[in-house]
Order: C-alpha cells, then structure tokens, then sequence
C-alpha cells in the first residue's frame, strides 16, 4: 500500500502515535494539538487532553485556533480557573506528557520561544514562554514537535526559555521532583530521541523517503544517528482521512467565525 | 457594593493614569469594550498586566497608553506576532516600553497570591529556564521542611483590574462562566475592580458552586453588549477567529492601524 | 482509570495498617459508611488527618484504628466534646493516642499545597497564637520581597484519602456540589483515593465550572447509599441532627460506646 | 416600655446591634451565629455572613447547628471551597468583623478555646483552635460573645490559641497586614472595648439591671469600669419577636431532623 501523503502529515501522524492510549496529556496550541487530537480521534481515544485554559479532558471535534476556544470548554470534562489548572494539575503532578512545539531547539532539546538575538536588543521578539517552562519540569516526560530546518534546529539556542537538559546536557541532575523531560522530538524528516548519556539528540528513525544528508541539511549541529536506524512506519490510510477530515472540519469551522 | 456605572464613567474613575491595570480574560471574555474606553480616554503610563497580551493590549500600546507590560505570552493566538508590541518594545513606537516577562504558572500563582492577600506566591517553577535571569522579580526560597528549592515571585496586585463577565444580578453580584480564567483572582486582587457584562438579569441562575463574585468584592459594573468581541463570550456569541487573523495585517503597518483606530474606537462612540 | 470496588475491597486494598489516612468532609458528605468499613476490618495504627475530626473518627478512635490524630477543630459540632477522643488523649483508651493541632486556615492550606504537589503551605497565620510552641511542624519564613514574616506549614499528603460525594458516571469520573470543604485538594494530594457516591449515573449533568473529579485522579469508586449519614448528602437527604445530639450520651461511656459498635457497625454488616 | 426577657437574650441582641448594614461578617457558630442572623433580619439587612464552610453571603432561614448546615448552602450566594475561604475571602482582606464565641478570654482579649490545665496533661480538652487564629489577625476587627462568668473570663487563659492583644497587651504593636482585633466584647451582663493605651478590657456599658457588683463578681481579674459607664439600649419588641420566632423555628427544624 503507499499512500501519497505530505512531510506535515507524516510529521502529525508519527506525533499522534507517540502518545499511548490513557495518557494525560497537557497540550500545546498548533502541531501539538493537532497531533494529539489525531491521536485521540485514532488509536487512543482514552487519551486524556489538558489545555492550558483550564479544560479538563476535553474533546474537540475541531483544533482549536487559540488555547481557549468556545469548543474546548463544551466538550470538557470539566473547566478549572488557570491557578488551579497550573497548580493542581500539572504542578501536581497529574500529567503524564507535557506536548510542545517551539521556535528554536538546540542538541540538548533547550527551547527558546523569548527571542532572537540578544535579550536588550533583539532581532526577533518571539510571544515568550506561555506553560512550557513548567509543562517541561513538571510533567512526567515531554514530546516536542516542530518543523525541521536549520533556523529552529541551532547548537545552541539563543535564549532557554524552556529546560531540556540544559546547555550541558546536565541540566535535570539531582533536580528533585523534576521530569523525565524531552524523550522524542517529532519533526517532518525524522525522530530524535535523548543519547541516554549525553543527553544530545539523536536521530533515531527517519521519514519515509528521507536521507541522512537531508537531516544533516537541516539541523545546525553536526547531528548524530542512532546504530540501529530506524525507518518510521508510513501513515495508514485510516490515520490520513481522519487527519484531513479534522483539518477540513477545522478549516471550515473558522473560515464561518 | 458594587456601583452601576456607563464604561465610561467607571473608566473615567478608576483607571488613572500611571496606574497598574489587570485586564484579564484567558482567550475567553477579553474585555475589548473597556480597553476601547481606556484608549478613547487616552489613558497614559499604564503598567499593564496580563498572562496572555493579545490584541487588546496590541491595541492600547499602539495608542500609546503603556509603559510597561507584564507578561507570561504575548502573541495573537494561533495567528502570530503581536506587532504593536513588537514596535513598541523593539522601536519605541509610539514610546518606549518596558516589558518584565514571566512564565504562566509564576502568573497565575502571581494573581493566586495577590487574591489571598499575601505579598509573593510559592512554587514549582523556572527550573533550568534563563527567564530569572532577565527578570529580577524571580527569586528562589528554600522549603524550611524538606530543603527543596522552590519558585517565588511577586504577588499580582493591581491598582485596577476590569475583566468582562456573562452577566449581573440587580444587586451586582456576577457571574463568570466557562473558561474563568485568572478573572476572580484579576479582581479580588486588585485595589479596585470594574466588570463589564453582557446584561442585568434578576437572577442568575447560577449553580450551587458557580464562580460567582459578590458585589461587595467589586467597584463598578458597566453593561458592554458584545463587550468582549472579537474574543467570545460563552453562552452569547463566538470568537472572531476572523478579525484574529485580520488584525495581523492592520496591526504590521503603523499607518494602517492608526486609521484603524481612528475608524474603530475614537470615532466609534462608546458610551456618554 | 478509578476502578469500580465493593467498599470492602477498596478499603481492604487501599487502607494499610500504619498508613496516613485523610477521611474529608466539612460537616457536609462525610464519609462515615467509609469510616466504618475501617473499623470492621480493624485497621490499626492509622495516623487520621481531618480539619473537623468530629464523630466519624470519634468512633474510628474507640474502635482503636487510631495512633495519632492531625486536626484543627475536634468537636462535636453544635453539640459538644468528643468524648472518645478526649479519653484517648487524656486517659489512653483503648490506646493511646498523639495529637498535632493546626488551625483551619494552616490545614487548608496544607491541603491545597498537597493538591499543588508543593511540600509546604504559605500562608499569614498563627500570628500571636501559642500553637506554634506545641506544634513543631508550624515553621516561618520572610518574604524575600517584603520581608514579611509568613507562617508555613508541611502540605498534607496523605497514603490514601477517603471522600463521599453524590455521583459518579460509568467512566468514574465524580461530581461534588454544595459544601465542598477540601474534598478535591483531598483526593489530589493522596497517593490513593477512595470516593464513596450515592448513585452511579449515565451523565454527570455538571455545568462547566463545576467540581468534577476525573476517573484518572481516583483510584476506587464504590457505591454507598446513605454513605454520608448521619452527616447529609446535598441534593439526597438531610443531616440527621438527632443522631449528632444522641452521639454524645452513647460517647460518654466506654461500655455504651462498645455496645454501639457492636450493634451498629460489627454486625450491621456492610458490602461483601 | 418594658419587656421581659433574658440576659441570654439581651446579649443576643446587643451582639446583633454591634453588626452594622452591609458589613461583612465572618461568623463563628453558637452565639455568633445567633447574634449575625438576628442582625440580618432586623437592622442590618444587607449584612453579608460568611462562614467558614465556604457559604458566602448566606441567608439561613434557621439557625445552622453545625458550621456545614445544608441551610447555609442552599441559602447562599454560591460556595467554594474551604482553602478558598481562608485564602481568598479571610487572608484576602475581603472580612470587615470576624464574629467569635470562645471557652476563655483573659483581660487583653486572648481567646482559649484549646485546653484548660497543662498542653501535656489538660484537665479538660477543648476543640482547637478552628478557624479563630486566622479570623482575629485577618479580619478588619474582631467581635467576641459569651456568657460572662470566672471560669469564662481569667487574668491569663491558659493557652493563647487566638491573639487579643498578647500576654502584655501589645501582640500587635508593629506586626504588618494584622487587623484591629478584638474592638468590643459582648456577655449577658455588659459591653467591654479594650482601653486604647492598654488595651486591656474595660466596661463600657452595663446592662439593664446588672450592677458594678454582678460584673466583678463574673470576672477573673479586677476588672475596671469606663469613667462615663453607659447602660445598654434595651432590646426592642420587634427585635424580641425576631430573636424568639428565629429560635423555634430553628427548634422546630432540629428536632425534625
């Protein structure tokens, strides 16, 4: 069977099924939420989805445009002020991944979402850090997904808005009451993993169709690949009707507002 | 006892210039009307706080009524930059402001400390993140139990906070519903409070358990029909997922958005 | 994913001798089919935390589960003393028991620290007060913006919380209304949970705001009809202020109290 | 006029007069309790109560017996939950009186409601501190009502669980975001305010019928008498009526239950 399908639509489906059945999940606005309503919408639809916003386990039919749309309050659970949101439920420790996407990633999974260039005079003002910072720290592990080029992919980030393991991989030591932290990074070409020693990203499975030379292209670093590559599964047929027919209800549905 | 009042008489009273002003709405009941009112009154110096800085605040930057801006996210949600914000910060368009960034767990717990009355709020937070390197108001305390290093900031407490809510009872209790965001705590902290709201009910049918804020805990109610347009207000209308998307294009060219303001708020009324 | 237990299972499973127990109510859905279940299993060496230890662990205490008791109030509400604990405390019978005292603001604040996974509670208290010099586990601290001096308190995290609340649906997912004391900071603070509800329910008809507890934060539901009386269940049935006036007389003797349990706990049976 | 009634009765209802219109009180159970409701139904109807419970301006037909009456909820304007009363409506700053009854008060006001005898080996265990520490430091000031009588009102309580005004009467001086404390003391013989240099309890008004003597001879220590020494306002019929009909209904409810 081959399909035809996208890079982005790769991307999203690989994304969707790294979250497992029953999870909970605290959900980034943008590819995240695409990826983990996919993934509620397929294989596990048990998956339990947190918004910043306060809505517990909530199930939209359409991705939301902003963290706090209408429909992510109508089809929760329940919905708790945001102190609570942050202290009970993700401080608290009720969240199993924490799903972010970022503007810049550096090799040891660091991201920066505050700015380019300098902190007095930057180049680029990005929107800041939102709940990453503590979505990072406080969840039991974290999936990042993000597009794959050589501006988001640098050595070093410019700014760490949001711990990986920090500028020397050593960040998350002898932390108390911490996370596990980035264990998979998603992008459109491959899947990268934590070396478990040095912490540095490794890319462990490429896209089908995907060189080695095309990742090398695209990261700032001089990336490394696992022994054992891996080819990452295709998107089945199922995975990519209900993916476009999410994004078409979705277009749709804020195309009318 | 909260006091009715048209926006612009409660504006008028409670937003002075220079003041610290929460205007708060987490994507849901921004209050666009009231920020209209405080740019129509050309409200100056502002030290304006709020987690999520859309374009309510992009709106009053570019009028020039900030000075500093306190903040945990500042964008157009699922749109992208905030480009008044960006000339403003970046240019000192149209004059310089200060920004003082946090994240969003230190400012919700920031306006959790300020409605409990204490002076800093404790937590778990800014592990490994260079935020408390650019922003002096991160510091750190030690549990005097286990030794754990722990997260401490500021309480929020602003000289006004106006949030946008469903509606009020004749007595000016209010009724907030859906996402509530940081609004009960935006104004149990604050020194005084104005809340705009769709309509005057006689009751509000509100469950045993509703986020419902008495009257005596508010300054000034001000009805604002549509008062949270384009942002939504659940139970009355939806978000403007368009005007969201329009406003990148009016706010990227000074011009452009200065007409816009002109067409939008000065010459659109407001109430007497 | 809560499970769906008998009470005997979930309190067999979930109760160890030794552990600490927090069994929450505010004189509202206290959880006393719960409490007896323990008894009748005969757990021991608990250490009982609760803001208002009144007649549910007043029995608990008699029945010899108890080696220590965290409170803030421990009384018969309206009525008077807790004669089962007094005698524990002054007279070690049937064992003896310790006591750690707090006021309500420190505990519920402790509790919402133990829900917030923090190790301790923040909170302006205990100013003047002389439990602070029989309590080592009250602490201060200074604010290190103001400077202010602020009390501090360890967070409650107890091994297993045990609540009532109205309904649960298929899912597990529980619905708390009306008098919510620390019910949900209860649950989410333990290591494991127990919700006994009056009625499992197709849907929950909660309104957005309201305090549901989802399935994945509880470890047992179990179903106990009238499980909260003689305290009341909102929306089900009152609270039976006769059996509260009654308790005293049936408390004040060590012989009458036994009878009691016998008749009314050791041989009324509960679930299998 | 003169009525009948009882010096249970002619505290109840001085401790009712205490409470003016659109205060917010926070209520202990008992006394209190009786004294902030009849308040409401007469002179002060838009008093706001609140009581630890959570219930916030609440309205109860009946007198509640315990601080968690199903009465206070259903009659309220909402209710939140217990660390939300403490932390936002009492530490807040939001309480104008706290309301308090107590087992012992020493002449600086210092409430006991912990034990009488020695903390290690009490001669009679009381209930605790409750929710009385933090209502007479947050409130703005501090109401107190009980029956006046030796055992009641002692030189020195036995154990400080709530501030007055300290040991030596200036537990207060200098301490930052404390409320006035205790401003007057209501029994069934007389009023007291606590002298503003001293601080320590002074009558202030004596009731109908009660002499000098019957004072003295109800306090613990060698209590004094304000140069100009007022005699409290009799109760009204009207605020008599309301005080006797509140009391059999709540009767009446309690002996149904």
């Amino acid at each position: 069977m081959s399909l035809e399908y996208t890079s982005s639509e790769m991307m999203s489906v690989t994304a969707a099924r790294a979250l497992e059945n029953g999870m909970t999940c605290f959900v980034g606005i943008g590819l995240p939420s695409e990826a983990a309503n996919l993934a509620r919408l397929t294989h596990a639809p048990d998956v339990v989805l947190i918004y910043e916003s306060g809505t517990l386990q909530t199930k939209p039919d359409i991705l939301p445009l902003s963290i706090g749309d209408g429909e992510l309050c109508e089809s929760a659970l329940t919905t708790v002020a945001v102190p609570e949101m942050f202290r009970y439920w993700l401080q608290g420790g009720k969240v199993d991944v924490g799903f972010l996407g970022t503007a810049q990633i550096d090799r040891f999974a660091n991201l920066n979402t505050t700015l380019i260039g300098d902190y007095k005079a930057p180049k680029v003002r990005l929107p800041g850090g939102g709940g990453a910072p503590e979505i990072a720290t406080n969840a039991g592990e974290v999936f990042i997904t993000l597009k794959h080029s050589k501006r988001a992919f640098v050595k070093d980030v410019d700014f760490v808005t949001t711990l990986g393991f920090g500028r020397d991989g050593k960040g998350r030591n002898n932390v108390p009451n911490i996370g596990k932290g980035p264990t998979r990074v998603i992008t459109d070409l491959c899947v990268m993993k934590p070396d478990p020693e040095t912490k540095e990203l490794v890319v462990v499975s490429l896209h089908p169709g995907v060189s080695r030379e095309d990742v090398i292209e695209a990261t700032g670093w001089e990336i490394r690949f696992a022994e054992q590559l891996e080819s990452t599964p295709e998107p089945s047929e199922n995975e990519l009707m209900i993916l476009r027919e999410l994004k078409a209800r979705t277009e749709r549905a804020h195309a009318d507002a | 006892m909260a006091e009715f009042l048209s926006l612009h008489d409660a504006v008028a009273r409670y937003v002075q210039d220079g003041a610290t002003v929460a205007m708060e709405g987490f994507t849901h009941l921004i209050p666009f009307a009231a920020g209209h009112e405080v740019i129509r009154q050309k409200k100056r110096d502002l030290t304006l706080i709020r987690m999520t800085p859309d374009i309510i605040y992009d709106q009053m930057i570019g009028a020039g009524c900030a000075k500093k801006v306190i903040f945990s996210w500042g964008g157009n949600p699922g749109v992208g930059s905030l480009h008044r914000l960006r000339d403003a910060v970046e240019k000192g368009w149209p004059c310089k402001i200060e920004i003082l960034e946090h994240s969003h767990a230190a400012m919700a717990c920031a306006f959790e400390a300020g409605a409990a009355g204490l002076p800093m709020a404790v937590f778990r937070g800014y592990i490994g993140s260079e935020l408390p390197s650019v922003n002096d108001q991160i510091k750190f305390i030690e549990c005097p139990f286990t030794g754990e290093r722990l997260a401490a900031v500021p309480s929020v407490r602003p000289d006004v906070s106006i949030i946008h809510a469903q509606r009020a009872d004749r007595q000016g209790n209010v009724l907030v519903e859906g996402i509530v965001g940081v609004q009960k705590e935006a104004v149990l902290a604050a020194k005084h409070s104005i809340v705009t709201v769709e309509e005057i009910v006689d009751d509000l049918n509100a469950h045993p358990n509703a986020c419902v804020i008495p009257s005596w805990a508010v300054s000034a109610i001000a009805v604002a029909e549509k008062g949270a347009l384009p942002s939504y207000t659940h139970g009355y209308y939806g978000r403007s997922n368009h005007f969201y998307k329009e406003w990148d294009a009016i706010a990227r060219d000074r011009d452009t958005f200065t007409q816009w303001l002109d067409d939008n708020v000065f010459n659109a009324g407001g109430q007497a």
